[in-house]
């Protein structure tokens, strides 16, 4: 009934491409996140969707309807921008009222519904205030408020915590899982945090310069990657990435050679590859560890220390950089050598263009 | 770095005093304008003053007291000449004030013939006054204007617009609306794209339909614009007398008299004593109206 | 050595027509000297430009200004030039010259252009055609009146479009109360004599509602303007229209085929044996005292003073609306048959007295508004001429005036 | 649907607008068509026969060319008094609005007084007699300046509230001393309201008669508004010259408008600040 | 010659006092984090260093000289608004080298100087555009380009990177590192991440309601928290905090004792407290683990696989909740019944006011 369908989507400013057909479906009551590099799109397509951005070009349904020239108080939408845009001339009260206020809701249940969102966004003292006497953490908690306070179809967030202090966040994002949960609403979120995107998505939607890279659960996305740059995307710190070619290739597994390494057998689609070919092997940080003997080896560049984890930074013999995280305190000097070791089944293997190439199942 | 340090140094010195916020807005801002204005404005109309209490015939002047006021307060049509100025001012304002956002709203959005329309709407604030007023004299005609000889299609007897001493004050003050409603249009016109565009998203997606829109969003914030148009209108409305003067001159006999036209016979009448002692009633009658209206006015300041 | 004078001139056409055609002729006769002139705004807005160029020592070096109450009110004797001595001044009629006398006996001001009368223009066809003749006292006229508009035409032609021409039943009927009260003038000045309480000053006031009452007017009077007024007249709408002359010669500029049905006659008063025209003097030409090039500035007002100057000009562009001032200058032949009507007042003896502003400094700034009122039936006679008088008082005493 | 309604509120608009603005200005054009003869009697009417050519050639050679002269004098008075106005008025606004400073109630009082009392003629002519300013461009100018001061201020200082005052702290922060807050943040950021100013200052200074009409005497000096009273006198008005006139000083200040115009356009602050 | 000395600072708005009494000092060079809660006073701090905000009461030095009451343009600052503040007509290019062109500084200059921000900023292709033109997170990129072009003595950051994705963070982060170490200038520099107060700060200040907390190194705050605000505050989720009351103390032990655990022996400050003391007890999620047997018994209520680690949210008998980050992959179920253990150094025993008190070493 709300659920949302994208046909080949198209958004041009001029001569400017910026969202170059996308095609997404939503289904009702699915969080979907966006998440993609600075300027990619994402919020350019919320807006779309919000009717706030003309459509270029594609089709836009929410729930049966094609709603291309739909006026966005007919859509049953809340968002939350990336920018606020906050109501200067009233207070944080009427703010959060206003939606109720123009759908006539009686005073009542307006105010409940305003203080109920204060309470959950911890702003209780601030209803009386201006948006021009609130912190910026404060005033995004106002847009939030905003969106929340109305009970539409579909959500749609903008970065809505990104001026949060962690401890809020975490509040914050349980809220809005509980609102989701509540509600059924449907919900787009965009966000640039991955343990935001990780946590509360049930559908990752990754977004390089106006084109979809790649759809699917947060766990997906982590694990089994579709191309590099999803694979550089998802995941902080970043995959690390080193090339290689083909030295053999045998039923599931494939041999890979490089300046980095010698002959490391990874497991993958092997019909994909024949010797020779160029390729690109990929390794979270997390999935490696220090061991006596293994695959890699380098030069400690950097330490950071972070209490329970290590990030270490290391240069590898091609002169590529390489960063592992450890668990627990590890006291590691620069220039110390080490060596790591990794499972072959966390490794991914992508071919010239970038594609990943797993195992068949 | 170390050269900065000793630049920086030398300012430190020399701007100690100063309190931070207010220098930078200095004070010496003013200082040109200020000059210029009170030098040819204040200073001559201050001294003038002196002459409300003299019998001036521009040669020689002989002090009387408050002779001249005392007169003034006795014009034979002074109580028909203020209430004409409140009602002609509060009706010239308010309708510029309505009609100049209505026409802003339009002729911000993208209507088609956009240019045209602006033009239309602005051109008449170009045309002089006596243009005006001959214009509309004809097309008020009793007989053979061209307003009532419209109305004459449907039957209906068009009033004598400026002949018939009830309807003439109202007459002029529409064409006075005709002529300056351009004026307030250009500044509501200023306004409304001095509203960040983002407001109207926000409020489109709470849901606000266009009437909404522009009572919540678009009215509080034009806010400047509408006290500037208010205010400059209505200290118009109460002062102006040369559009009066072009199409009635006061008439017919004294109907539409306003203080203003009063005043401004007494000058042409060559009681220069007398006329500055109304000017000086006249202004405290504006100030007595405008001050508070400003101070409500400005109570809530811009987008702070 | 070129000297430049400037002139302050009048804005009205014919009046700037004569200005540039003597300057033309004075010009050839004096290659030594260069006249500019500037033109200004007419009616009130010119006299306070004068009065404040003058009270500031602002003004061109020659202006001209009217002559009778608003000349006393230039303080002539300092801020003009005494002409008294002026050879030329023998040339000057003495009517003429009283009306530019200041207070200390010295003249200051030759005259720019010519007489005016005031009394009624009318329709010299719808005269013929009716059979009618010229009346001589106010019944005839108001019996004229009915038969005209029996005819179907609009017997009185009223233009409050122009305040202005509203007020020529007053003015115009002076003759009338001068005739009857010789000493009005210096009584009215003196504050002892008034309008509401002079019977033959009231006339006037009563005249103007008469015609309004007996519903003689043209439909459109609360709108027309003058043009429209002289139009109506010249094309025969309506018979009679109080009015100054010089309008002739707008008749004569806009209609010139119709100028010949245009006639004048006196206002009438109560009696037949004393009927005449009231005569507005023209305005006249002064130096300001102020002015650095006084030899040039004296040799142009002793043109303007002469018949080369002051007359032939005004043949010559062909705008006769009145007698002339200066000895020696004879209105030509073929004169409009209104300014010859206009000139026979003044061949006969007695038969002109002067517009009561020549006589007296008093008058009240909203004789206009009333006179509207009057002729539109929104006051009476009496009220009006009541109110009148509490408005001549207000500018009496702004005068300062003994006995206000 | 939604492309269309621009259209039908374009069309009912044009309409609209034909019958209350156009009509008179029809009135206007046809008068400066007509002969002397038929413009005399001031009605609707269709010109008969085409006059507007010796009509223009008659304004505009009348009294020496005088129109010639009366154009070039109102456009240097325009175009310097405008400059100053702006610049000055803006300043003032700026210091107004931003500034909370005890004495702004009485500034703000003196300003709108200019709006409520009428100059006095003959002190001030006394005042730039002394200072020898009377009868020059310059003394014009000035007086121009200190009269239309107030209208520009009040429209300034209400605008100027309207932009960020975190764009005011980023400059100073970037090492702007005040006039280049003002010059190269603030000003160009008022732009449509400048317009606006720029806009109605001319056509006010363009068309303004009284006060050339004291201050600035001569035939030299005469400026647009003056040569209406070529044509226009108490008892003989040339209508079909006085309307050609009126139509021909209306083109430089239509003219403006038609440039300015455009440049009103919506979006100024955008993308400044967040929140 | 360049350090920063605050003294007692105060600041209100009317009648709400802000900043309540603020005593730091900051060394020439220093890298300082400024980290609080939304609203407790970051930006106005910054804002009064940076000569925005009148300064209500206290003292401020910056190199040996008061700054109260000195202009912003002569203390040598250069800043990045919380809100960017981007000078909305002018491009990019001319916004990032407006306050090089102020300076007057050569053309060459200023163009290289621009560009080098650019390239670093990675937005040499938006350098032609308004900033209506982009997207939020570039918008961001522009104001921290318009404070490194110049070269100011103090660097004042107020939430720089809170719009951008993880990767260009890292990089931002990187950049602004090694401009710091290139420069050596100071830098004062508030964010909500952990991360990024964690990796950059010489110093990390926790601030909360206008107060300082605690002022340390990354390290110390984490392992040491000067009190509860501090240990809830830093490290990301929470570190969990459970209520007891003292039953035994013993040298440099102490013995607690609660509602959701037995007799757990922690070394603490024993001088501190006595028997029958109510006391909080801190532990850090990524502390604890599966265990067979164990201090800590609840049953699981939520779990989040984020791939390389899951977080657990278990509920405690007294209804309290409680989080657990568990390395790898684990699969849990809600409404299972778990263990965790932790080692008795990773606790922290807060007293009755909040105050952590540490074992004297
Ligand atoms: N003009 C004002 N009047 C009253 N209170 C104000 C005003 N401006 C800010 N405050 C309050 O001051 C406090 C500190 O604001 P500040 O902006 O310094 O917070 P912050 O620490 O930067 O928060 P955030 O992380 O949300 O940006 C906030 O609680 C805010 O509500
Ligand atoms: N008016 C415009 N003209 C030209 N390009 C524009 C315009 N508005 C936005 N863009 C470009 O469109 C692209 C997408 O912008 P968008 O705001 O959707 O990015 P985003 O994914 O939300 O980025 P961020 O995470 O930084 O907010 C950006 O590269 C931006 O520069
Ligand atoms: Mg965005
Ligand atoms: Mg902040």
């Amino acid at each position: 009934m709300a659920g949302l369908e994208l046909n080949r989507l198209r958004k041009s400013y001029g001569a400017v491409e910026v969202i170059k057909g996308v095609d997404l479906s939503i289904m009702d009551g699915e969080f979907v996140v966006f998440v993609g590099p600075s300027g990619c799109g994402k919020s350019t397509l919320l807006r779309m969707i919000a009717g706030l951005e003309e459509i270029t070009g594609g089709e836009l349904k929410i729930g049966s309807l094609v709603v291309n020239e739909v006026e966005p108080r007919d859509r049953g939408i809340a968002m939350v921008f990336q920018s606020y845009a906050l109501y200067p001339h009233m207070t944080v009260y009427d703010n959060v009222g206003f939606g109720l206020k123009l759908a006539r809701a009686p005073k009542e249940e307006r105010d409940r519904k305003i203080r109920d969102a204060a309470r959950i966004l911890q702003m209780e003292h601030l209803l009386d205030r201006k948006p021009s006497q609130l912190s910026g953490g404060q005033r995004q908690r106002v847009a939030i408020g905003r969106a929340i306070v109305r009970q539409p179809e579909v959500f749609l967030f903008d970065e809505p915590l990104s001026n949060l202090d962690a401890a809020l966040r975490v509040d914050m994002r349980m809220e809005l899982a509980k609102l989701h949960q509540d509600l059924g609403a449907t919900m787009i979120y965009v966000t640039h945090d991955q343990v935001e995107a990780m946590t509360l998505a049930d559908k990752i939607v990754v977004l390089n310069a106006g084109i979809v890279q790649q759809v699917g659960s947060p766990i997906e996305l982590y694990q089994r990657p579709a191309n590099l740059f999803v694979a550089g995307f998802i995941g902080s710190p970043k995959m690390n990435l080193l090339s290689g070619s083909v030295t053999a290739v045998d039923g599931d597994a494939v041999t890979i050679s490089g300046k980095d390494m010698a002959n490391v057998q990874l497991s993958a689609d092997a019909e994909a590859f024949k010797v020779g070919d160029m390729v690109t092997l990929g390794i979270r940080p997390q999935r490696l560890h220090l061991s006596g003997s293994g695959a890699l080896v380098g030069q400690v560049v950097l330490v950071e220390r972070l209490g329970n984890e290590t990030n270490v930074s290391v240069s590898l013999p091609s002169g590529a950089n390489f960063l592992a995280v450890l668990d627990g305190d590890h006291v590691l000097q620069p220039g110390q050598v080490v060596t790591f070791d990794f499972a072959t089944s966390d490794a991914v293997v992508f071919d010239v263009d970038g594609i990943a190439r797993y195992a068949q199942a | 770095m170390s050269v900065t340090t000793a630049d920086s140094a030398g300012a430190l010195q020399t701007t100690v005093r100063k309190k931070p916020i207010q220098a930078r807005y200095p004070g010496w801002f003013i200082l040109p304008a200020a000059v210029i204005y009170s030098v040819l404005f204040l200073a001559p109309t201050v001294s003038s003053l002196y002459f409300s209490l003299t019998r001036w015939t521009l040669f020689d002047s002989v002090f009387i007291g408050f002779e001249n006021f005392a007169q003034f307060f006795r014009e034979p049509f002074l109580v028909q000449g203020l209430i004409n100025t409140v009602i002609y001012a509060v009706v010239t304002s308010g309708m510029k004030v309505v009609i100049g956002m209505a026409f802003a709203v339009l002729l911000t959005s993208n209507i088609v013939a956009r240019g045209y329309l602006r033009s239309v709407v602005f051109f008449p604030v170009l045309v002089s006054t006596v243009g005006v007023g001959i214009t509309f004299t004809v097309l008020m005609h009793p007989t053979q204007g061209m307003i009532n000889e419209t109305l004459a299609l449907f039957g209906i007897k068009g009033p004598g617009w400026l002949t018939n001493p009830s309807l003439a004050l109202y007459s002029v003050a529409l064409v006075d609306v005709w002529k300056g409603v351009g004026l307030a249009t250009v500044i509501y016109i200023a306004g409304l794209v001095a509203i960040p565009r983002d407001y109207y998203e926000a409020a489109r997606i709470d849901g606000a339909t266009p009437w909404q829109n522009f009572w919540y969003v678009t009215l509080p914030l034009s806010r400047p614009a509408t006290a500037t148009v208010i205010i400059l209108s209505f200290i118009g409305g109460l002062r102006t007398f040369d559009l009066i003067w072009a199409m009635t001159k006061g008439g017919p006999g004294f109907a539409s008299d306003t203080v203003a036209s009063v005043i401004y016979k007494q000058y042409q009448a060559g009681f220069y004593g007398l006329s500055t002692a109304g000017n000086v009633v006249l202004f405290v009658l504006i100030a007595v109206l405008v001050i508070p209206l400003t101070m409500i006015l400005n109570r809530r300041r811009g987008h702070e | 050595q070129q000297t430049t004078l400037s002139l302050f001139s009048p804005n009205d056409q014919a009046a700037v027509a004569y200005t540039e055609a003597m300057i033309e002729a004075f010009e050839a006769a004096n290659p030594d000297i260069n006249v500019e002139i500037e033109v200004g705004p007419g009616g009130t807005e010119r006299d306070n430009m004068v009065k404040s160029r003058l009270a500031t020592g602002t003004m061109n070096d020659v202006f001209v200004y009217n002559a009778g109450s608003l000349f006393q009110a230039i303080n002539p004797v300092q801020t003009t030039v005494d002409l008294t001595n002026e050879p030329y001044m023998a040339d000057i009629l003495n009517s003429f010259k009283q009306t530019v006398t200041a207070n200390d006996g010295t003249l200051r001001g030759v005259p720019y252009g010519q007489a005016m009368g005031g009394g009624v223009l009318y329709n010299k066809k719808i005269y013929e055609e009716l059979g009618l003749s010229v009346p001589m006292t106010w019944d005839e006229f108001m019996a004229n009146s009915a038969k005209i508009q029996e005819a179907g035409y609009a017997p009185v032609i009223q233009t409050f479009g122009d305040t202005w021409t509203s007020q020529l039943f007053i003015l115009a009927d002076y003759f009338n109360v001068q005739a009857k009260n010789p000493q009005f003038a210096e009584m009215y000045t003196r504050g002892e004599a008034k309008y509401a309480n002079t019977p033959a000053a009231m006339a006037g006031f009563q005249k103007q509602a008469d015609v309004f009452n007996a519903g003689y007017l043209n439909e459109d009077f609360g709108a027309a303007t003058l043009n429209d007024g002289l139009r109506m007249l010249a094309d025969g709408e309506g018979a009679h229209y109080p009015m100054l002359t010089f309008a002739v010669g707008t008749i004569a500029q806009d209609y010139p085929e119709l100028v010949g049905d245009v006639g004048f006659f006196a206002l009438p008063g109560d009696d037949a044996s004393l009927n005449g025209t009231t005569v507005w003097m023209p305005t006249a030409l002064y130096i300001s005292a102020n002015t650095p090039n006084m030899e040039a500035a004296k040799k142009l007002v002793e043109f303007v003073a002469s018949k080369e100057g002051g007359c032939d000009p005004w043949v010559e562009i062909n705008a006769i609306t009145g007698p002339f001032l200066i000895q020696g200058c004879e209105l030509p032949a073929d004169v409009n048959p209104a300014v010859a009507d206009l000139q026979t007042y003044f061949t006969a003896n007695g038969r002109t007295a002067p517009a009561l502003e020549f006589l007296s400094p008093v008058k009240g700034p909203s004789l206009e508004n009333i006179t509207v009122e009057v002729g539109s039936g929104i006051r009476t006679p009496e009220d009006a001429a009541a109110l009148y008088d509490e408005d001549v008082k207000k500018q009496a005493q702004q005068l300062g005036l003994p006995g206000w | 649907m939604k492309k269309q309604l621009p259209l039908i509120s374009g069309i009912a608009a044009i309409t609209v607008s034909f019958f209350v603005f156009v009509i008179p200005f029809l009135f206007i054009i046809f008068m400066a068509f007509k002969d002397r003869r038929q413009a005399a009697s001031r009605d609707f009417s269709w010109p008969e026969g085409f006059h507007l050519w010796e009509n223009l050639v008659e304004v505009v050679t009348t009294r020496n060319w005088m129109m010639i002269t009366a154009f070039v004098n109102s456009s240097i008075l325009t175009v310097v008094s405008v400059t100053l106005l702006v610049v000055l008025a803006a300043m003032v606004g700026f210091v107004l609005a931003r500034r909370d400073a005890k004495w702004n109630g009485p500034i703000e009082f003196l300003i709108l007084a200019g709006l409520m009392i009428p100059p006095a003629v003959v002190p001030t002519i006394w005042l730039l007699q002394g200072l020898k300013l009377f009868g020059t461009l310059h003394g014009m100018i000035l007086i121009e300046v200190a009269y239309n001061l107030p209208f520009s201020i009040i429209l300034y200082r209400a605008f100027i509230a309207t932009i960020p005052r975190e764009l005011d702290e980023a400059a100073i922060i970037d090492g702007a001393r005040p006039l280049d807050v003002f010059f190269r943040v603030i000003l160009p950021l008022l732009w449509p309201v400048t317009v606006t100013n720029i806009v109605v200052q001319s056509v006010g200074i363009f068309n303004d008669f009284t006060n050339p009409l004291y201050y600035l005497p001569g035939a030299n000096n005469a400026t647009v508004q003056l040569t209406l009273y070529n044509f226009q006198s108490q008892f003989n008005t040339a209508y079909n010259l006085l309307f050609t006139n009126i139509l021909l000083i209306t083109i430089p200040p239509l003219l403006v408008f038609l440039f300015f115009n455009r440049q009103i356009v919506a979006g100024m602050t955008a993308g400044a600040v967040k929140g």
